[in-house]
Formats: structure tokens, C-alpha cells, sequence
């Protein structure tokens, strides 16, 4: 066991948290968030271009840096703790390995689009009657000549009102909740401007980012928007999935570093009762169980993402046990937080404020702690 | 011991069920099935105000003489009970629910003949302002500085976490008039109209997008001194005295109603392995639980209540009660939130009824809704209902004093 | 809703608590069930002489007192608040409310020797399959002839030990688990001499109580050792459990009381660090939070015994709802006694230490916290 | 950045394995699985500490000079590991893992060179007298006399929670040689045997039923001032080092291990509904919420064992690990404990391996046990393992300590 950094793998981590720290600020992301376009593709453009991050985990022969579990760890725990909302989860995390495992020439275009920041990628996979569980596909895609056709409904797409290209998943074959017979489709996308056949709702979430509900209606395709083997797409979301998990995870250590000082800084300057609020013995255990809380998810943190390369039912395993406890950590350390603010860590005048929010959506992406514990059980056996 | 009611409170229960099947309507029942926290929609609350005045309901808790009710302590429990499982909205508790007890312990007959009708009618329509923003927990350090002006006083200084002072025309506010002596002496219980020359409000944003909290500034604000209730530097009584009542409602019955909702809601949502929710082990374990400490928490709630009835000492009842209602209610809102699942993490205040303006959010041109009305309360709920541990005393302070008064530590 | 006791309520709960102040007292008591014959039967004969408290709840023609749910709670509170070894609920509430249930000569006999203090009963109903559930009965009785033959195995049967009677449930009829067909057989017994077709294994409990595990083999009873009618005994199984299960919330309550009293006490005595223990914050509001976890129970005990009269399904919502409250407040509260106590609450040096054995045991007794939750939500729908 | 062993790791681990393999006999493991407490049956534990000596293993983190052995740091995590998957007994922590260190630490040649082999043989056996009856967490008040009279230093006073003391040999001990300045100045570390006159014992009867901890009495107890560790009055630095030994280990391997052997005992009990407890929703989260925290535990572990092999202070980690492995182990024998079901009521401690005698209990003639082992050993684990939280500074001393220390409060 080993869990140091290799110089470069440290150099990474500064780099991006310095850009992060002079580039990326909560007000003018609120407001792209809120009033604007909903993300800064300036500051996508600078992940491309000034950090090559876009790329870390893709293989140089897509312009990648080919990095492992060590650079998508300092990365997204970078991310989370500038609380950036640009979907770089969804575009390179998720999107970045479908793309990866499914090859072919469209996904290597589009990989090579991700890595230089001219592509941003979403998923659409969730649909009404999942609840978080991507093998209930009901969406179905049929052939009719040399096209799919494409109807169904998916929801809370996130990323998808800004992204320009859609993954969709749709059932060739199989029953609802089968892991045979769900195919992968890739679609030019517009929100704005949506193709026949596709309606869109788009919206902002509780965390300031963007998300939409879609519907297919009779929605044709060309018959090489199918990504790798039809009806064999199962096994490559499942890590997909794993992956994405981990990432957030890591994302999440990085609020929850942040809040966590947040924290005890407030608790030393704001006093009542004539003395700082963080002299209180019980205030002070609190935030002791908050530490405790923070340390455990980073050791959550390493145990997903070094697993990812571990077999399946392992990785599985190493991830939900990360899962619960990155949502468990999120809560206590999200709740308490606010607590410790008193009434100003109910507004948004505090970073406290939009941090807890994000760790509210955290704790249910990508399954919350009762699916995974219920899949770690499923696991042991 | 009985855990039973009465013929007579069950003949009275069944009068108050006729009067609110008859009396709600879609609207107000919509207000008060879609709060997004304790502040209800200030139309709707008013709208029911009226038909509960009407009726002699809107505050049955006053002295008869000034429009409250003649009833038994079952009657009062019964009412409040009803009003919440149909779906009644909150009254705003500001006027009737708490200064208008300080006006009748402490009022002037010309106060109380002014005030009363005035705030039953909802003419008067009062808000808050006793923490600052360096008070909170530590209310009687406050500073905001009410200067002695002849008949006047001359208030400078500012107030936050004011509930509604945008729609409120008077507010009651604990004001500095003296800093010698101990800090909970010198201070004033000041009513003061909305609309005097120096008085500004500043809406605060809440993490659930909500402006119902507001910081109010007050910039030499002259308000003439037949406006303190009480006397001058012994405002510290009347806010003590008030607390009595800031603490005093039931939460169990409307914990009851929306977990059967939560329940309800649970039935028909998708869940884990293709079954409902609501067969989920951990899902349904976990409703179980609050439901069961919620039969607790009204056995408990009721216990105080007579207590208080029969004139005695509840003690350190109330600081427990706030206590685990308040921990109780942010279970409940943080299961909703688990339970509505990826619909949980869409932001969609239009299909709500929140209390108060949502600062900048423009609500989609055709109405869209993504998943149940339900599912769209759940986040803002569970955001505001954070508040629950922190005011009126955070749970904290509470617990410090359940230490002292229950413990004798 | 009224939660007062009446005048002859508070006369009774006062002359019990002054009969176990001055009679009852922790070092005799233990003396009986460590090294004695596992209870003091001068107690008992106190109970029935002085107190007549064994006949509290059984009607006048037996020689009862015909009391009511307020009677159960002053009494079983002010036994839990002693640390009462002897068998109360097992003779007095379980046996007894199974024995005024099934009627008939042998029954009311029996009733009217448990009043005067003659009769010590055990119900023999938990058996290695059963998991707490009583309706899972492998005990099988036949007839043969005018007489019953009894097969089958009962474990950690409370109280059987010191019992000269036993009450045993039988499968006369019906599947392993089917609540049709159970039945209730009396015994005479002497757990030194057992009958023919009788092995028992008598032991201490954590608790410092005595019990047994009991196979029978081939045992013969006579035709009147049935009590009711054949196969229908569950029902008044069902309400006699919970009876009994109200009974030990009670008694819990009266637990609960004295250690929460014991732990304030010791925190203001015992000094480190210069001040009392007490003194400090983080230990002043875990004593808050098991307090409210003491209110709760109590709650939880009014609505228990209050709830006993209403119609099964109301009965049992509230048994289970009063059973989880008190295993949470039994847990909380005794290890936090324990801890707060230091080491010397893990000794058995002073009454801590005791209580905490028997809240582990009530923890349990008549189901688990897990098992009252599972029914409780069955019951809800 | 890697979870993974090394191949050389692997080849050192199979060696291990296979060591315990041949070595570790059935009475021996049986004393390992059935242990009711981090106390060993004291004689399965000295033949176990013997067969270890044996093969240079007994103390692998001794200097090699003394007998240590010159592993790397993944060997020496490795072996505890394997030593407990494997099922052996803990060695008594007193000795080899505690006083050891200080005389290596602080000892004269002499000192090293007569107790160190004594250690490791077993012909010396430690017992450990620091607490006091009014020195808990607040050690350093502690008030033992030590007088100075010559060559002598004179000890009259008592220490409590003195495990093992009536099979000890040799006690070190904290006395309070000085009075004057601060309270952890003027104390001295002592070493003396338990055969100097005017050392009386007396076991205390635990919940458990067991005798492993005692009082020991001293009166006018002559130690000659050879027998001081370290110089006289600065005991405190002695104690102060070798707390970072006693917090030192790995604890999430035997928890895997136990959570494990949970798991499988749960397949194979009778559970709610006629189905294997194993498959009983409420049980299998709470086992899977154990286990997934041991995951987290053993990372946690590591890397602070990582930072102390590189040198590097490991900062409160201490703290913080003692406190999650106690409040895990204790959500682990809790959950054995609701495991055993009606039988976790039965008190049978004849059917466990116990630290020590058991009082005022005879074991039935015909070794009758009602259930299975496990079953028996759940409740005397679960009343023992209250002490995880209380003793070697309390879990609210060690949040106090990272209090200041890990956030600067």
C-alpha cells in the first residue's frame, strides 16, 4: 500500500489549484450559474489549454496525458473545493471512459474534442422509473433501414442544457431491467435548438448547475451514432458508472475540506457570550466528529479511486463502501456546518451556503447511501 | 390515564372538521400542503386569517374579551390538531401567536384597545426584531441604540433574520436604552411602524432562494416613547415572558401529516430493485422511526400542554420539546429529500408555495414541472428546515439550559 | 388524553417504592442470584402479604385487585427502579393475563395461588428457531389416550428455575409458523426434580435472573393440562406478549430513572482536572440528551399500558412504537452511564454497573428494537 | 499511489502464513477466538508468546540487537495482519509493547540488558499502575508517595485498573515524588517487583463477571532508586513517550476478522420471519456499515503507520484512530451481542476463553452450553469492550486533544 504523490502528480495538484485560486471565483459562477449561460466556457477553455486536465485521463493517442487514479484524484478534489460547476465529471469522467472502451473513429474524434475543450458531453441515462439504477432502460431504440429511431424518457440529464453532444442509452433487446440489450447512441446536441423528434426541459439544479429532462419521440439516428457492439453497452457503463462515483467522491472530499475550515475559522472569530463560539467544549467535539467525518471520506477517496482497475465485484465493492461514506461525511459535516454558522450558513451570502447545497446533490449522485449499501451487501454475499 | 378524548372534545373536534371541510379552500389548502418551511405564503395566511376571524377562531388562545376562545385545553389541542391534518396553512406567528401576548401581559389599555382588533384583522401586521447581526445566541448583548429624545426615542443600529418585514407595516424589536448595569438590563421592548423616516430593509437570500429573512436597518429612527411596551430598560421581561409562548405549539399532529404523505408519496415512487419506495427496508425503517418517535414527541407535547393548562410549571419541558421537534421535523425533511430521489436535485420553486419572493429565478414560460409537486418541496424544505436548530434559541443553547434547569449541572 | 394518576394510584406507587426502599437492597438481592437459590421468596411473600401487589391486576374473584394500566406502571416502574430480580412479569403479567384469558378451574386455581404469593409461573414458549417470535412453535403434544404427549425443545425460558409451575405452548395443529393450532399446556414443576420426559438446564442470566432451557421427550400430561380450547391459544398469546412487553418498557423506565439520577449525581461529585465532571459541556449535553432519551421512554410507557385495551392492531402499533423507543433509550442511556462513570461504571463496585446488564437484557426481551420496527411498519402498511 | 502489495510483501506474507499454519495449535486459537476482551487467557498467551520467541518473532519491533526484527514497515503491519487472520492470541500488551519501549527509550544498559531478555522469555510479566482512584482521565493529579529515604524511595498510595496484576511479577508504575510546581513535574517512573512487602491486591469483580483488573495497595513499599526509569521527577516524559505505543496498532484487521466470523454466524442463525438472520435487512446494514467502516479504518491506519515509518509525525492520527477503532469495535460486539439473540441473555462464561477468573460463578457439572460459543462469548464481549471508550485517555480526552491539535481550537 502506497499513498504518496510522484512529483509531477503534486506539480498537477498546485498547478490547478493555483489557476483554481486566482481564476475561479464563487460570485461570477453563481452568477453564470444563475443569470448566465450556466457554467464559464472561458474557464473550460483554460482546464483545455492552460492545464491540459481536459485530457488527463485520456490515452496520448488522443492528445491525453494518459494519467491514472492519482491525477483524476487531485483534480476533482481541486474541483470540488473551488466548487467549480463546470461538468467536468459528466464530459471526461464519465463521457471520457464510455468513449474510451466503446473506440471507433466517432468516439475518438469526440475524445480528442473533449481533451482540447471543444466538446462538452452528457449522458442521459436516468429515466422516470429508475431511481438510480442505469440498467432500467426503458428507452428503446429500433432499426428502421440504415437508422436507429430512438423514443423514450430521460431525466435530470445533468450537464446536457450546455453540452453539445448526448450519450443515450436505449435498449435493443431484453426486458426493463436487463443488463443484455442496452446499446449506447451518440447525438450532435443544442438544447437550445433541439433536433426532430427530441423535446427538452432544461433547468437549474439545487447546486447551481444545469440539468434537463428529455424526451424521444420517434428521434432518428444514422446507424453510426450506435458506440460499440449493439446491446453490449452494460458492462462499460458499469465502470463508467463506478468511475464517476469515485470521481465524485474525491469532488466531494474537496467541499467537504473547505467547509471544514470554513468551519473552525468561523467557530474562532464569531463570538458570543463574550468569547469565541469555538471555546465551547461542545461546539469543539462537534467539529472533532467533523474531522473525523472529512479523514474517513479521504480514505473513502483513495479506496475508490485505486480500485477502479481491480475486478468488477471488487471495484463495486471498494466504491459503494466509498459512496456511503462520502454521503454519510457530506451530511454530518454539510449539516453541521450550517449549524455552526447559525442562520448566516442558511444564506448565500457565506460560502457555507452553496458548499452544503452541492454536498446535498452529492450525497444522491450516482446512488445514494442506502442503494450502495444495499449493493455492498449484495456483494459480500 | 386515558389516551382517549371525550364525547364532548370528540362532538367539538367533529364541529372544527365541519367548519374546515366547509372553510378550506383549494388555494389555502394548496399554501399549506406546499410551504417550503413554518413562513407560509403571506397571501393565503392572511386569506385564512379572514375566515378564521369570522368565524372567532383566528385567535382563540386571547382572553375572550378580546375575540380568543372559552375552551377547555383539549378543545385548544383539538383545534390546532384538525387545523393541521386538513391541511390548514399556518397563521403568520408574529402578531397573534406572540407580541399580542406581550401587548396583553404588558400593554396599556390603549395599547391593547389599538393593537388587537387591529392585528385579528390583519390591518397590523407585525415582524420581528430582536437578533443583530453580532447577537444571536448571546440576545442580550444586543446594541442597537435607542437614544432618550424627550417623548421621542432615537433608534440607530440594525436587525436581522426579520421574518417578512417587507410585508409587515410594524415591527417589535428589543432596543439598547441603557449600557450600565448587567447587559440584559437597559434594554426596551420598542413597537415601531414599518413606514417611519429611516428605516431601510435589506431582503437576505436563503440557501433555498427564498427572501423571507431580511436585515433592517434603522438610521435615527424616531419613534415617541407611548410606542415601548412596558417600561423603559425592563424590555428583558417582556421578551422572557414571550418565550413562554414562542415555544409553545404542538409539532407532532403536522409531523403525523406529512409522514403519512411521505408515506403516501413513497407508495407510488419508483425505488430500489423496480419496487416502490416505500417497500424499501431502509427507506421504510426509516419513516418508521420517525413516526414512532413522533407518537413519542405527541404524548410528550400534549403532557406539557396540561401541565401548562393546570397552571403548572411545564419547567424545562419546552427547551426539550424544541429539542426534538425540531430534530424530529429535520429527519422528516431529509428523508423527503432521500426519497425524492434525482427529482430532489432540480430546482423548481414555481411548483411551491414558499414564503417569500425567490431571488433570481424566472420560473420556465410553460409552467414545466420535472416529477410531483412533492419532489419539488423536498429540497427547499429540507434547506429552510435547517433553521429549525438554529432559532428560537438553537438547539445548543437549549440543551445548555436543560443542563442547568432539568440536571441541576 | 390525561396522563394523572389517582389519588389511590399515587397511594400505592408511594407504599411500593417505601417497601422496596427499606426491604429491598442491591447486595442481597445479587447475593440470592449469584451464590442463593436466585431469589428472595421472603420478597415475594412480602409482594403478596404487605403490598398485594401479585394481585394487582387479577379480578376480585380470585382475590385481584382488578387494577388497570396505571396500576402496571406505578408497580413495574417502581420494580425496574429497585432492580427487582423476582419474576413479576413472567408470574403476574404474563402468566397471569394468559391464565384470566383461558378461564376454566385449573386456571383461576392457579390465578388465586399466584395472588397469595403461592405460585411462581413460567411461560416455555422461545424456542432455537424462533428468533423471538412466538408463533414459530416446533413443540409438538399429541393425544394419546386421555393424555397429552409433549415433544419438542424451549430455550431461555426466564424464570423456570424458580417456578413451580409452568405454562408451555404446544403445536397441536398447523405449520411451523402459523399462528392456528398453537396451544398452552400447565405443568406442575420443580426445576430439581423435573418430571419424567423433562431435562432442564438451569443457568444465571446477564442479568443476574435465573432460567433454563427445557427439552421435552415424550412428556405426559393429563387431559386438563390443556388451558383453553386446543389450537387457539395465540391469540391471547399475542395480547399476553404484549402485556409483558409493556410491562418491561415500564420496567425499563424505572431502570432508566436511576441511572440517568446515578449518572447526574456522580458528574457533580467526581473531580478531575480541579472541577466536577459535570462541569464540562460536552458531557453536560450528553446527560441532556439522555434525559430526553428517559421523557421519551416515558412517553413510550404511557403509551404502551394505555394502548393495551384497544383493538390488536392499535395495541400492537403501540407496544412496538413503546418497545423501540425504550431498547433506544436503554442503549443510549446505559452505555453513556456506563461511560460517564469511567471504569467504575464497568465494575460491579457500584449500581451502574448492574443496571446496564439489565437494560442489555431489556434491550432484547419480548423482541428487539429491529424486530418491534419490522412490525411496527407491517402494521402501518 | 497504490493499493496493492508488493511481490516481495506477498512472499513475506505466505512465509507468515505459513509459520501460523504450522504453529498455531487448536488450544491456542480457541483462546484467540474466544477472547471476551483485548485480554488474553494469560497461559495461551505465554505459550503463544514462547513459540513466537522461539522463531525471533516474539518482539519484531525491538531493535535488532534486543531480539527485534529487522522488517519493513509493510512486514511488520503484514504480521499483525496475518497473526490475526489467523486467529492468534494478542500478547500482553504490557511488556513487550509498553515498558519495553521505555527502557529501551530511557533505561540504563543494565537496565536494558537484566529486563529486556526477562521480557521477551516471559520469566518477567508486567502489570501497569499509572490510574489512581482519583486520577482517571486527569492522570497527572496523581498522589502515590513516593518518599525519598536514601537508596530507597518509599511508596505508600494505590493504582487501580492494574490489568493482570495477580499474575504480574513486576509492576511499572507512576509516583509523585514532588509536591511543588506544576502537577506533571515531580512524578517518577518506577519499576518494582510484586513480591516487596506491603503490596497487597485486590481483584475487581467487572461486569462481566471477570477478576482482570485490581486495585493494588502499597504501603510503605521500599524500591531502591535503581528501579527508577529515567531520573527521579521526570517520570511524566517516560509516560508522555510511550503513549505512542500504546495507541499504536492496527486494529481494523481483527475487526474484519470478527465482522466476518459475524457474518457467517448470522447465515446460519435463525432470524425475523423464519429466514437466516444474515438475510434480515436491519442486520445486514448494520454489518455492512461495520464493515465498510473497517475499509475506512484499515486506509486510515495504514497511511498513519506510512508516516511514522518515514519519520514523519503523525500529528493527531493517533487520537483519531483510537477513537474510531474503540467506537467501531463497540458498534461490532453491540451488534454480535443483538446477534446472539435469547441466547446473548445466557451468563456462561465457561464456554469463552476470559482475561481472568471468574467470581462467584460455578460452571455447570456437565459443561452445558446453551447455543453456540459465539453466542456465550457476545455479551462478556460487549460488556468488556465499554472499556475501549474509557480507558488509555477517554474518547472525549482524545477529542479535547484533537481539538486543539488538529484544528487549533
Amino acid at each position: 500500500m502506497d499513498f504518496s504523490l510522484t512529483e509531477e502528480q503534486e506539480m498537477l495538484r498546485d498547478t490547478v489549484a493555483k489557476f483554481l485560486a486566482s481564476r475561479y471565483n464563487l460570485a461570477d459562477s453563481r452568477a453564470a450559474a444563475k443569470t448566465g449561460p450556466g457554467w464559464q466556457p472561458e474557464i473550460w477553455r483554460g482546464f483545455a489549454e492552460e492545464l491540459g486536465i481536459l485530457g488527463a485521463t485520456f490515452p496520448e493517442k488522443v492528445g491525453g496525458l494518459d494519467g491514472g487514479p492519482a491525477e483524476l484524484l487531485v483534480i476533482t478534489e481541486a474541483l470540488g473545493y473551488a466548487l467549480v460547476i463546470e461538468p467536468y465529471v459528466e464530459t471526461v469522467v464519465l463521457a471520457g471512459g464510455l468513449l474510451q472502451r466503446a473506440g471507433g473513429e466517432r468516439a475518438d474524434a469526440l475524445s480528442e474534442a473533449i481533451v482540447v475543450g471543444d466538446a462538452v458531453v452528457a449522458l442521459a441515462a436516468e429515466e422516470p422509473t429508475s431511481a438510480g439504477d442505469w440498467r432500467d432502460v426503458r428507452t428503446t431504440a429500433r432499426r428502421d433501414g440504415a437508422e436507429w429511431v430512438l423514443d423514450g424518457t430521460k431525466i435530470v440529464v445533468s450537464a446536457a442544457p450546455i453540452a453539445n453532444q448526448l450519450l443515450i442509452t436505449a435498449r435493443t433487446a431484453g426486458g426493463e431491467r436487463d443488463t443484455e440489450g442496452i446499446s449506447l447512441f451518440l447525438l450532435d446536441f443544442d438544447a437550445s435548438a433541439p433536433p426532430a423528434g427530441v423535446t427538452v426541459h432544461s433547468y437549474r439544479t439545487i447546486d447551481d448547475r444545469r440539468a434537463a429532462d428529455l424526451s424521444f419521440d420517434g428521434l432518428r439516428l444514422p446507424a453510426d451514432a450506435l458506440l460499440g457492439a449493439a446491446g453490449a453497452a452494460w458492462e462499460s457503463l458499469d465502470r463508467g458508472i463506478d468511475e464517476a462515483t469515485a470521481a465524485v467522491v474525491s469532488e466531494g472530499v474537496g467541499c467537504l475540506r473547505r467547509v471544514l475550515a470554513d468551519t473552525v475559522e468561523y467557530a474562532k472569530q464569531r463570538k458570543q457570550f463574550g468569547v469565541p463560539i469555538g471555546s465551547f467544549q461542545a461546539l469543539q467535539h462537534r467539529m472533532v466528529d467533523m474531522f473525523m467525518e472529512v479523514e474517513q471520506a479521504v480514505a473513502a477517496q483513495y479506496l475508490a479511486l485505486l480500485s477502479l482497475d481491480a475486478e468488477p465485484a471488487r471495484r463495486a465493492r471498494a466504491v459503494s463502501a466509498a459512496k456511503v461514506t462520502l454521503a454519510r461525511a457530506a451530511r454530518f459535516v454539510g449539516q453541521n456546518a450550517v449549524q455552526l454558522h447559525g442562520a448566516m450558513g442558511m444564506t448565500e451570502e457565506l460560502a457555507v451556503g452553496h458548499y452544503f447545497k452541492r454536498l446535498t446533490a452529492l450525497e444522491q449522485e450516482f446512488g445514494s447511501a442506502d442503494q450502495h449499501r444495499a449493493r455492498y451487501v449484495a456483494l459480500a454475499g | 390515564m386515558d389516551l382517549n378524548w371525550s364525547a364532548e372534545d370528540l362532538a367539538f373536534r367533529d364541529e372544527v372538521r365541519a367548519f374546515l371541510d366547509d372553510k378550506l379552500t383549494p388555494e389555502i389548502r394548496r399554501a399549506g400542503r406546499l410551504m417550503t418551511s413554518v413562513y407560509p405564503d403571506h397571501e393565503a395566511s392572511m386569506a385564512w386569517q379572514a375566515i378564521l376571524h369570522e368565524r372567532g377562531w383566528a385567535a382563540p388562545a386571547w382572553p375572550v374579551a378580546y375575540g380568543g376562545c372559552d375552551w377547555s385545553l383539549a378543545q385548544h389541542y383539538l383545534f390546532g390538531r384538525e387545523s393541521t391534518l386538513a391541511g390548514a396553512p399556518l397563521l403568520s406567528p408574529m402578531g397573534i401567536r406572540m407580541v399580542a401576548h406581550a401587548i396583553l401581559g404588558f400593554g396599556t389599555d390603549e395599547q391593547k384597545d389599538w393593537f388587537l382588533p387591529r392585528i385579528l384583522t390583519g390591518e397590523v401586521f407585525f415582524c420581528q426584531g430582536y437578533s443583530e447581526p453580532e447577537s444571536g445566541s448571546d440576545l442580550a448583548s444586543l446594541s442597537m441604540a435607542a437614544v432618550d429624545d424627550g417623548d421621542d426615542l432615537v433608534c440607530t443600529g440594525s436587525k436581522i433574520w426579520t421574518t417578512h418585514a417587507t410585508e409587515a407595516n410594524w415591527i417589535f424589536s428589543l432596543v439598547r436604552t441603557s449600557r450600565t448595569g448587567k447587559k440584559q438590563e437597559g434594554i426596551t421592548f420598542l413597537l415601531m411602524p414599518m413606514d417611519l423616516p429611516g428605516i431601510e430593509i435589506r431582503p437576505l437570500v436563503m440557501t433555498s432562494g427564498e427572501e423571507v429573512q431580511n436585515q433592517v436597518f434603522f438610521d435615527e429612527v424616531r419613534v415617541p416613547k407611548r410606542n415601548v411596551l412596558g417600561r423603559i430598560d425592563e424590555g428583558w421581561t417582556v421578551a422572557k415572558y414571550l418565550l413562554n409562548f414562542e415555544r409553545g405549539g404542538a409539532l407532532a399532529p403536522a409531523l403525523q401529516v406529512w409522514a403519512d404523505e411521505l408515506g403516501e408519496a413513497a407508495a407510488a415512487q419508483p425505488g430500489p430493485g423496480g419496487r416502490p419506495l416505500a417497500q424499501d427496508p431502509a427507506f421504510a425503517a426509516k419513516l418508521a422511526d420517525i413516526r414512532i418517535r413522533t407518537d413519542v414527541l405527541e404524548i410528550l407535547e400534549f403532557r406539557t400542554i396540561a401541565a401548562i393548562a393546570q397552571g403548572r410549571n411545564p419547567g424545562p419541558a419546552a427547551s426539550m420539546l424544541k429539542v426534538l421537534g425540531t430534530e424530529l421535523s429535520q429527519a422528516l425533511t431529509e428523508l423527503a429529500q432521500e426519497a425524492a430521489g434525482p427529482r430532489g436535485r432540480v430546482y423548481q420553486p414555481h411548483a411551491t408555495m414558499p414564503g417569500g419572493p425567490i431571488a433570481e429565478f424566472s420560473p420556465p414560460a410553460d409552467g414545466y414541472v420535472s416529477g410531483l409537486d412533492w419532489q419539488a418541496v423536498a429540497p427547499l424544505r429540507y434547506f429552510n428546515d435547517r433553521a429549525g436548530s438554529i432559532y428560537a434559541g438553537s438547539n445548543e443553547i437549549q440543551r445548555n439550559i436543560l443542563a442547568k434547569a432539568a440536571l441541576g449541572l
